[in-house]
């Protein structure tokens, strides 16, 4: 579902992909990277007092936000700026939401001496101004996107714009399972090493797997990073979308029961839309969950009954950053709040394990805290 | 055949609905054959700012799918017209509901612009069925294999049939919709002559192109071309479209 | 050189200390939650970029700045909080300066179910605004220090007052290696983890040891932390200084050639003071390097010719950090950057394998670089 | 030797380094023995919100380690002085021009806060030959044993000297110097009945007492009573200090 310009790209780039995914040279360099700049494998965390306090029996969390640039999103957006400068590509145009995507991909370009323009939204540059600063030292130009509600659809809308007008010399690093083909398989692909990480740490840790493994969904890389992996394994799989502050269309950010099947941005999923084929407008408090479509490949294991959606309101995530900061001294993101919320409706089903992703650190959302929690 | 001079573009519902078919009869009485209508949407994707701001405009004053398609129902004295849209609105509305708000419309055919072939087989072979072929596209990116591929799988129904049926539409250049920021003609001219040698079918060329040297330049090659973000800006200022549509015909 | 008040606590703790170091199941608790919640061993990276842009043949970089909360300082205030509920305290009270060590501190805290009341100055509780806000979301309290230049010598006054007021209850972490006996030497014990991995890790990945280690000194936890492990191996070992703004006595914080031996805070080293034996006044753009004393330890290395000591600038550090982030994608502490700042030098000098100690990363410190470097 | 009553304690240069000597002659006029005087420091670790101000006020108008000294050279009408300090200006001083200052001064031993014993015990040892002994601290944290090397490593010289030169100083309470937060005596007398079973050497007991009942229940176990926060406190109002020391003598 892509303009024609970019269908040329597109298959140049699946092609380049799979020829990467058989280079062990790709491979070897980009394990190296993981390690080495990255900080990869993240840690897996038990948190006993928090399991405690929820009546919980045990509790893993995967420390995504002890990566380099404090998100997920490094991994994918390391491992596509390898694969451009194997393409040739010296240039990187990327979206961003909460800017950690952007960040990331500003931090890889530097890394890789590839230069690097960000589109963000202005409602976005605006709560997540630390996130524009990091980008601007390392070199990124930030360009922002005023059109609709200034946030991560609109960031998209205008990188592809961007990309459409320079797709023979630069590369489009999408940093969500989302997009055109073959943009959803590259970022899962290059995100599961989370879960396969988490899998084996989880299995040393505590000599079994969880009953339960949790993950927030945006357009989905982190949630299908963490549980692509635990596909074969028999075990509950969830994924938390942004419940917002209400349940009409405009107030939140849940697409399994707000949205119905619809073409966004290249790929059809579970689209947040009006009557007439609109996109709508969203609300969360955390800018990176506040995208109106569910990655098509999430939403496919979604319908197919694999993976429960459950939606966390913002009041909700905010309580429950405050709890694993209290108990555990570990400050999440918002996004990865909205997973946390989802523990205490866990542990009323009966899950006494539960391994839960820990997609980002908190720091860029502390004023919200701030002003949210009183502090 | 003649060739059509002009493809103009107009954003449906901006200035205003009620404007559409005043603006389709001048046109008309201008000579040309065909005009494209765009459907507004909320995430033109494939547009410049001056398509985008049109389309916002329009939603926001009530231009939905359904009512654009109303508007244009039991029109007598309109060009042919080509639906510019994105695909999601149509598969909102659902491939009857749609049918049964064209019939009526002098829409011949459909410019679906993130619709490659393929994508929505079904859906496509109905309308192509039903009288509405989509009209392919071809980009500066796309290679000379992909593009005879690509006017095999939308063919020319033939001499027989208007020109918004049978045209394929040559991206001018990389980018979106928008008037060219000092376009070069060269790699276009040398693009459309190629294409010439590949299909008999009329070509209309796109993206970047306002200025009468260019417009004089695609039509001094046999074929047609299309007027979009410099019209619609036009319009905006109040200027009639007669004079906007003269100013480019010659 | 301690009030009497404190001495039988701090004889106490280094009995408790000694009895910790010789017991394999704190050795274990210890390794435990340093590779689980603080991640480590954290990486060392290469930064050919940046190596080539100084003239380098090859430059690590060790990565403190991906532990967890973004600074070596949670390896001791990981380790004091454990040895402190070993000890059967139930109350920590910490100083900080450039907030580093009281996030850590009380993230320590939160973690193992410890009350936290951290000191901090007004004047770095308005330059760290962020570390202010990540402690209270910890769940500890933060004192606002007024007096003096309200930085990290007035919020270490002012936590000693503390402590000797509640001794018999609560543990005092002192976060640099300075303080009374034992203090210098439990953090010293507890960060040279951070040299240990460093040397093996370089050793793995070029064959062989660098020509210079280098870090910067505040108190000397970094400093000492990184380079005591390479004490054995006839390299370079070098120590980088705040040189402030100015060469005069309150314009830098460079104990070397601006102190002379007096007593503070209970040990006695190297210290910037007036001829009265009063302390004096420092600045430094980095609200962790403007103390005004080197460790005890350090000093005594220095001054022993073991340790080359040298001082950067504010705006040699600024340019430093910049350089970091477009070369390589990472975005360092102040304190760190003045550790970078050495390097041009250390390559016109002939060095070409250096190991760096990057002992935090830079987010706290944003909007200094927005505003000093014109963002 | 009779009980000495009360041991104020004044910081040098608060007020100002002038006013000190009016001061100290009417403390000896009130039939005080001996007086507590402050050098004031910079970084003033062991004392509480007053004094840590008063040392600031002092430094700040001038009051630098020298010209306090100076400034009590040569005095006929003072008590014998307690100087208490942090070692650190003692140490940039250096023994030989500390002794140079000493000497013309009614101080008599050294009250030096962050000094144990040892740590300078080559620098001790020499003040104490020259007729400057350190005063032993007891704190509510210091063992029995642990008092008993304290008070034999800083021996009492015997009756033969004065009060300021034989007396230890017994800390009431933990923390820093400053006037009392309700401060439960019952410990502290029990501290001091058990170090009067150690040694018969005259003991102050300081840290927190201000209201005259603390002060008369030191008195009652045949102790001394520091006043100093409160002291200073009331000085700064401007009260003379007659009435000060007078109120808290009853």
């Amino acid at each position: 579902y892509a303009p024609e310009t970019l269908m040329q790209p597109l298959l140049d780039l699946e092609a380049a992909f799979r020829a990467a995914l058989d280079d062990p040279g790709f491979q070897a360099e980009l394990k190296a990277e993981l390690r080495h700049f990255v900080g990869r494998p993240t840690p897996l965390t038990p948190a006993p007092r928090l399991a405690a306090k929820l009546g919980l029996k045990a509790l893993y969390l995967k420390r995504e936000d002890l990566a380099h640039t404090g998100a997920h999103k490094i991994n994918n957006a390391l491992a596509q700026a390898l694969l451009a400068r194997r393409m040739g590509r010296t240039e990187i145009i990327a979206e961003t939401g909460a800017g950690q995507h952007g960040v990331a991909t500003a931090a890889a370009c530097a890394r890789l001496g590839l230069r690097c323009t960000v589109y963000m939204g202005v409602t976005d540059m605006a709560r997540q101004a630390p996130n524009v600063a990091r980008m601007r030292l390392f070199g990124a130009t930030v360009r922002p996107v005023e059109a609709g509600q200034g946030t991560l659809k609109e960031a998209v809308n205008e990188a592809l714009r961007a990309w459409a007008g320079h797709c023979t010399e630069a590369h489009y690093i999408l940093g969500s399972a989302l997009g055109p083909h073959p943009f959803p398989t590259l970022v899962r692909s290059f995100q599961t090493v989370i879960g396969e990480e988490a899998r084996a740490q989880v299995f040393e840790q505590a000599g079994a797997l969880p009953e339960a493994v949790v993950a927030c969904a945006g357009g989905g890389s982190n949630g299908l990073g963490l549980l692509i992996p635990f596909a074969g394994d028999g075990l509950r799989r969830m994924a938390v979308e942004a419940g917002g502050h209400g349940r009409a269309l405009g107030e939140h950010a849940a697409r399994l029961d707000g949205g119905r099947m619809g073409v966004l941005h290249g790929c059809r999923t579970l689209l947040l839309q009006d009557e007439h084929g609109h996109t709508a407008e969203t609300a969360s408090v955390s800018a990176g969950l506040d995208y109106p479509a569910l990655g098509p490949e999430l939403a496919a294991l979604v319908l197919d009954g694999k993976v429960e959606v459950r939606r966390a309101s913002d009041d909700e995530a905010l309580a429950a950053a405050r709890l694993l900061c209290e108990t555990e001294g570990i400050l999440p993101a918002l996004e990865s709040s909205h997973a946390l919320a989802l523990l205490p409706a866990l542990a009323a089903e009966g899950a006494a394990t539960v391994l839960l992703g820990l997609s980002g650190r908190g720091d860029k959302d502390l004023s919200t805290y701030q002003s949210r929690l009183e502090l | 055949m003649t060739l059509n001079p002009l493809l103009p573009f107009l954003m449906a519902g901006d200035p205003s609905l009620e404007a559409l078919p005043g603006l389709l009869a001048e046109a008309r009485a201008l000579g040309l054959d065909a005009v494209e209508v765009g459907l507004p949407h909320s995430d033109p994707i494939a547009d410049g700012p001056v398509l985008q701001a049109a389309a916002h405009r329009a939603i926001g004053r009530g231009a939905t799918p359904r009512r654009v398609l109303e508007s244009l129902a039991g029109l007598t004295d309109s060009p042919d017209l080509i639906l510019f849209t994105y695909v999601n609105p149509l598969l909102q509305l659902g491939l009857d509901p749609l049918l049964r708000l064209l019939e009526p419309t002098p829409v011949r055919s459909l410019l679906v612009v993130d619709l490659p072939f393929g994508e929505e087989p079904g859906f496509e072979a109905e309308l192509r069925a039903a009288g509405y072929p989509m009209v392919p596209l071809l980009a500066p990116t796309t290679t000379s294999d992909r593009a005879k591929a690509l006017l095999g799988q939308r063919p020319d129904p033939g001499p027989g049939a208007p020109f918004a049926q049978r045209f394929a539409y040559v991206v001018a250049r990389l980018g979106v919709t928008g008037a060219g920021q000092g376009t070069d003609l060269d790699p276009v001219v040398a693009r459309v002559r190629d294409l010439q040698g590949i299909t008999a079918r009329p070509l209309a060329v796109g993206f970047g192109l306002s200025d009468p040297a260019s417009l004089r330049a695609v039509r001094a090659l046999g074929a047609t071309p299309v007027i979009g973000s410099a019209l619609v800006a036009d319009l905006t200022t109040g200027r009639p479209i007669k004079a906007c549509l003269e100013a480019r015909l010659v």
